[in-house]
């Protein structure tokens, strides 16, 4: 019974991680490599309005969100939009950024392990004799609230639907007047505000480090490329699969072998099908 | 576009020639000690802090007499990076390099905080013949075990603090008075997957077991791991009591705080635990942590009066730095500059060798004990009694401070166990 | 009314028309203009050990050479052969491993175990990396970077060759002299090696296979199988480079399969400019040494480093080789009319 | 005018080949067979499956069900390079060739491969010379003029004509037994297309099978042996190129309706 309950929520936090990668990658074919330093900045700024201009938490989280939407689109429009296109410059780009925010809130003194976010509600509750706490529970409904939402907006609103136009071919949407670059920039905040609302939701439960920056980063590589790189559905259905199986070897085969399956499920995934659950591979499949 | 690319050619050069200028201004008089930590981390700065607090003191009453001549110390710190995941070894091995051949150190303290670094720096180390004094972070057993091995080619390398036979030692004599006080006798032990760890984790199962005690099962999380449920559930599901945690990863304060929120009925007994060493993990967990022990390794870390020294070293370090003494580097990096300087006076030269030979007969009275260090081995000498040997200090986390409770001799409380154990 | 004596001439005039693909050089002039930066550059390199003030810029010169090694292996697979790998990581942590083991295990100098872990680690790579030679793009690039994790995760949880500690007590080269002069002759030799290869019929066939795989296949060659050949070449380079590390460090260890090693030679062939095999290696000269001397900012130091890597990525995406050999082709000079 | 085919064993068979792409049908139980250096068109209106038909036979696609015999033996989902090794080499519809290289170097690398090295080569005759001498002989043999500069100029600045040739050339390179030219013909104009019909005669001399698929009926008509007629994946008739004309069924494949007479003689 615990694996269920356990092995849903590892799931859903992995999803999280992963939509906003997912979502960037889908719209703008960019791998934002910066996608953990955007996870964990929006957990400091989240901080610093908390604990240092004195905000209650609540209007904290939207602030952070705001700002995390802010850097991805400034991120997006003064560098990433120069090398659209040349994908060697644009991982190297994506990855020099991250790797300046993160190694610069080192040196700004948000060393050690003394910052955290607290929990939205105290105390747990035994569900069919597993105890699990109030915030995990949270976790998974706004999880699932989210999935819903993003399901939603990409298919019922205008902006949703120009994204989803953009990702499955650019030029096509170019020739029906979307303004692809406007759209890749939006799609960078959303993709920025996705992985802050992951880190709000997940930081709590442990604290905000720095590494876990590093970890996030490839563990939603890992989930998009399982998935099928490009579409968000495949993302959330690779999340649920990794994030039972990851449960699964620490239950039956040994807790340390945790990292080695979630690392050789994205090498079988890539042998066997490269285009992973739901992606549609376009090299591959060239029309010869 | 055109300013902005010769603004930033223009800070570019600028750094350069900053970068270059530092290092050649300073005087040769001093003695240079070079002290590679990964500053970004609690073993680093902690240990950081110590040295500097110990020479700025020594400095104030004249510096070491080198054979009659008062020279001063000086500190170069360099960042080795080496805690951080994703960083190469050799990266600390060039910072350590830097510091032996750059900036002419002549004595390595603090050393590389990661075991696998400490490791790798000893050939370096001998290489050069420098001496050095590892006092944070190092804990594998192999250390000293190498040194001892090949003397000739290591016996540059010290190591004034505790390693894991040590601590297992110390956490088994706490383990036998729970028994007796609260007949806890199920122990079950969780490591992070690093060699220390597990090889820690493994010899308190053989030895925990001859002792009459039950291990109930073993779980080895590797580094980067954000949910341990399953290991407390199963923790929970066999009825241990006491849950033994070897892990130095930040991810250790999700552990304690899921351990709170399942009230698993179990007590927390840190072997290592950064996490729980720091004055702020009180209020990181927001009071979750509580009955948490952990082992600062040495006394200096946790207010005792182990020896008069260590209120001394404890208040000085407070007034310095703001902060309580955290972490487990604090008291030993402190402590090794005094022995440097003891063992320069009585051998009367910066000579490496000679240096050596001094340092192993070293015996004074420091923060933590009467600090001996076996002549074959170079490991500082254990004891349960400050009078005849370091002593380590477990403590526990008592409605928001810490209260040291091991070893008998130095303890100012006694061990709680949570309510929803008291059944 | 005196007229101009003297106009304006380029220096390449005619040479560059003649001495593209067909040798036809007339005067020691056009031969020079031709073989002057090469030489410069072989000079450079062999006399950067003498120059270097102290032991410790001998030892970073070292670090360049193994970086770029692993620098000018990614630059001929991206853009010789059309393979993205960010797997520098995972050819040093095998050749640093296989060094590692045969000194510590087998006993077997250095002066052997170099070239052993060459070979062994490149083989040992090749056919690991077989099964995702199909994949192109991205793909091959991301399962290129899981695979040093995925390496270190196995060595931490099977707890082999020595776990988390690493081997140690490796034995090093016999002096720095010896040490630093064996990695720049293998960066020179796999350098000129590459250039060599590249303009040979055989580097047609990885433009070709870059260019269009699907006609090499119709026209009868088993593309996998020069692939494969060409992973072997980049994985032996970045072997050579790992075993030369794990000599001058006397250790090896899960660390090896870090992330920097990966990052830092892309980086170079970024700056240094992509396609122009001496491009990389310059970009290392710049890097490495950079990041050296901002080593007393401490954690700043990172920062700078990525600042100037975005920098250099925006104002000069094409490499300061292609702006070089671009500023080269057009100096002029004064002749007589 | 046309040379009659030697009436030997059919040298590739094709029984019940099939192909579905998802839920479309691109090609259903087709078999046909050519007979040794005999010229076969295939014909048919557009997506009625004949570029499908050569990626099968070639390798590239693997068919869903049925099988393609080349000399007796077996070659149904063979790798391309395999089947090409065979002897059985085709050139594409879009073409292919290398055009960040010179012309004559597009074909250094088809020499490389296994059969060049055995075969020597178009007029190699067993032994390879040098690589870059014999991929001249060949593009001057299909109308690249040898010491005109047009061999040494980069394939992107080569007009159509000379690129459809250079796929010819490229299985030429390798001896071919069979080749499958797939609309060699279309976007030519009349003077190349002139051109390049007496070259597809002589390569039958050579004693090469030919497979043609193409959409210009006249010249086709004017070098195949016989006709194969393709409707929406299935085979519709097969036969002589004047039996295939007056067959009802294909006026009505191609035009819809049978009264148009007059334009099937000029199409």
């Amino acid at each position: 019974m615990e694996i269920i309950v356990y092995g849903t929520i590892n799931s859903v936090s992995l999803a999280l991680m992963a939509l906003g990668f997912a979502m960037v990658y889908g719209v703008s074919r960019v791998p934002n490599f910066a996608h953990g330093a955007l996870y964990i900045i929006c957990g400091f700024s989240c901080w610093i309005i908390m604990n240092k201009l004195g905000i209650n938490y609540f209007f904290s989280i939207f602030l952070a969100l705001a700002i995390n939407g802010l850097i991805g689109a400034l991120m997006y429009r003064f560098v990433l939009i120069r090398v659209r296109g040349m994908n060697i410059s644009e991982i190297i780009g994506s990855y020099a950024i991250g790797l300046a925010i993160l190694e610069g809130l080192r040196w700004g003194g948000f060393k050690g392990m003394t910052y955290t976010l607290p929990v939205f509600m105290e105390g747990s509750i035994i569900i069919g004799g597993v105890p699990v706490d109030y915030h995990r529970i949270l976790m998974m409904l706004i999880g699932i609230f989210l999935v819903a939402m993003l399901w939603i907006f990409t298919h019922y609103t205008k902006i949703g639907l120009a994204l989803q136009g953009m990702a499955q071919d650019e030029r096509a949407a170019l020739m029906l007047g979307i303004d692809s670059d406007l759209m890749a920039t939006l799609a960078m905040a959303f993709g920025a505000i996705l992985a802050g609302i992951a880190a709000l939701l997940i930081l709590p439960l442990g604290n905000i480090v720095v590494e876990s920056g590093y970890h996030v980063l490839i563990m939603s590589i890992a989930v998009c490329i399982v998935g099928g790189l490009g579409s968000w559905m495949g993302a959330i259905v690779a999340a649920f699969l990794i994030g039972f199986t990851q449960i699964l070897t620490v239950v039956y085969i040994g807790s340390h072998f945790q990292m080695v399956v979630a690392i050789l499920a994205i090498i079988l995934t890539l042998i066997l099908k490269p285009s992973g659950l739901f992606g549609k591979q376009h090299e591959l499949e060239e029309r010869v | 576009m055109k300013c902005i690319k010769s603004t930033f050619l223009f800070t570019l050069f600028a750094a350069i020639t900053f970068g270059f200028f530092t290092s050649h201004a300073y005087a040769k008089k001093s003695i240079i000690i070079g002290a590679p930590l990964s500053t970004a981390y609690l073993y680093g700065w902690d240990a950081e802090r110590g040295i500097k607090l110990a020479v700025d003191e020594i400095n104030a009453k004249g510096g070491v007499n080198v054979a009659g001549e008062k020279r001063p110390f000086k500190v170069e710190v360099i960042d080795t990076r080496d805690l951080e995941p994703g960083v190469p070894v050799s990266e600390a091995l060039m910072a350590l390099e830097r510091l032996i051949l750059n900036k002419k150190a002549d004595f390595i303290l603090g050393g590389p905080n990661r075991s696998e670094a400490a490791l790798a720096a000893m050939s370096l180390l001998s290489k050069h013949k420098k001496v050095s004094i590892v006092t944070s972070g190092v804990l594998t057993p192999k250390y000293h075990a190498l040194v001892a091995q090949k003397y000739d080619k290591f016996k540059y390398c010290f190591r004034i603090h505790g390693e894991a036979k040590g601590i297992v030692g110390d956490m088994l004599a706490n383990f036998m008075e729970l028994k007796e006080k609260h007949g806890l006798t199920k122990i079950f032990l969780i490591a992070q997957d690093v060699s220390h760890a597990r090889g820690a984790a493994k010899v308190m199962g053989k030895v925990a077991g001859s002792k009459g005690f039950e291990i109930t099962g073993t779980e080895i999380f590797p580094t980067g791991t954000t949910d341990f449920s399953m290991g407390l559930l199963k923790a929970k599901s066999t009825g241990s009591q006491i849950i033994n945690i070897w892990m130095d990863m930040p991810e250790s304060a999700i552990l304690l705080k899921q351990w709170y929120d399942l009230k698993i009925p179990a007590l927390p007994f840190g072997g290592t635990l950064a996490a729980a060493e720091q004055p702020g993990f009180w209020k990181a967990t927001n009071g979750r942590g509580e009955f948490t022990l952990c082992n600062v390794i040495n006394a200096g870390n946790a207010p005792s009066d182990a020896t008069p020294w260590t209120m001394k070293f404890y208040n000085a370090y407070a007034k310095k730095w703001g902060v309580e003494p955290e972490g487990l580097g604090s008291s030993s990096s402190y402590m090794a500059v005094y022995t440097l300087k003891e063992a320069i006076e009585r051998a009367g030269t910066l000579d490496s060798d000679k240096v050596v030979t001094a340092l192993e007969q070293t015996d004074i009275m420091g923060v933590y004990g009467r600090l001996k260090f076996d002549p074959k081995s170079h490991q500082v000498i254990f004891a349960k009694d400050p009078k005849d040997g370091a002593v380590g200090s477990i403590l526990q986390w008592q409605d928001g401070k810490r209260i040291v409770v091991f070893p008998k001799s130095i303890a100012k409380g006694e061990i709680l166990l949570p309510p929803w154990m008291k059944k | 009314m005196d007229t101009a004596h003297s106009r304006k001439e380029r220096i390449d005039r005619g040479i560059k028309v003649r001495s593209d693909g067909i040798y036809a050089l007339m005067s020691f002039r056009e031969l020079s203009y031709l073989t002057l930066p090469r030489l410069i550059f072989i000079v450079g390199m062999l006399s950067l050990p003498l120059l270097m003030p102290g032991m410790y810029w001998q030892r970073v010169i070292s670090i360049v050479c193994i970086y770029s090694l692993l620098a000018l292996s990614f630059d001929f697979l991206a853009h010789n052969v059309g393979l993205v790998s960010l797997g520098g990581a995972f050819f040093i942590g095998v050749g640093g491993y296989t060094a590692g083991i045969l000194n510590s295990y087998f006993g077997i100098p250095p002066i052997l175990t170099i070239p052993l872990a060459t070979i062994i680690g490149g083989v040992f790579c090749t056919v690991l990396l077989l099964p995702c030679l199909p994949l192109k793009g991205v793909y091959f690039a991301i399962i290129t970077l899981m695979y040093p994790l995925f390496m270190a995760r196995i060595i931490e949880a099977f707890d082999i060759f020595g776990g988390t500690d690493g081997l140690i007590g490796i034995d090093s080269f016999s002096n720095s002299w010896v040490e630093q002069y064996i990695v720049i002759g293998a960066v020179l030799l796999s350098l000129f090696g590459l250039r060599r290869l590249v303009n040979m019929d055989l580097g047609l066939i990885f433009t070709a296979i870059m260019d269009n795989d699907q006609a090499v296949k119709a026209s009868g060659i088993n593309i996998t199988h020069y692939k494969a050949l060409a992973v072997f070449i980049a994985s032996a380079m970045g072997c050579l480079g790992g075993a030369c590390i794990t000599h001058i460090y006397m250790w090896s260890g899960i660390s090896q399969f870090a992330l920097d090693f990966s990052i830092l030679p892309i980086a170079a062939t970024v700056i240094g400019g992509s396609g122009t095999l001496i491009g990389p290696v310059l970009g290392c000269l710049i890097l490495v040494p950079v990041s050296e001397l901002l080593r007393d900012f401490g954690t700043l130091r990172i920062v700078f480093y990525a600042v100037i890597l975005v920098g250099f990525i925006l104002f000069r995406s094409e490499g300061i080789m292609d702006f070089g050999q671009r500023k080269y082709e057009q100096f002029e000079r004064q002749t007589k009319i | 005018m046309k040379n009659q085919a030697k009436k030997k064993g059919p040298i590739l068979r094709v029984e019940g080949l099939t192909k579905h792409f998802g839920g479309v049908t691109a090609l259903k139980d087709v078999s046909f067979e050519v007979g040794e250096g005999e010229i076969l068109g295939i014909i048919g209106p557009n997506g009625s499956g004949k570029t499908t038909i050569v990626n099968n036979i070639s390798g590239f696609i693997k068919p869903s069900s049925g099988k393609v015999y080349y000399k007796g033996k077996d070659i149904t989902g063979k790798k391309p390079h395999k089947i090409a090794d065979m002897g059985l080499t085709r050139t594409f519809q879009v073409m292919r060739p290398y055009y960040s290289l010179p012309a004559y170097k597009n074909l250094v690398i088809p020499l490389f491969s296994p059969r060049a090295r055995r075969t020597g080569g178009w007029r190699g005759g067993g032994r390879l010379g040098d690589r870059h001498t014999v991929s001249i002989d060949i593009l001057e043999e299909i109308g690249f003029e040898r010491d005109s500069y047009i061999p040494f100029k980069t394939t992107s600045t080569l007009p159509t004509g000379y690129l459809k040739r250079l796929e010819l050339a490229r299985c030429l390179s390798l001896k071919p037994e069979i080749i499958i030219c797939d609309e060699v013909f279309s976007g030519l104009s009349m003077s190349e297309i002139s051109s390049m019909v007496p070259l597809i005669e002589r390569l039958q001399m050579e004693g090469i099978t030919i497979v043609m698929i193409e959409h210009r009926l006249r010249e086709l008509f004017r070098v195949a042996n016989r006709v194969m007629v393709l409707n929406f994946g299935e085979k519709l008739v097969e036969g002589s190129p004047d039996e295939v004309m007056a067959d009802p069924q294909v006026k009505v494949a191609y035009f819809g309706s049978e009264e148009v007479e007059e334009v099937m003689t000029y199409a």
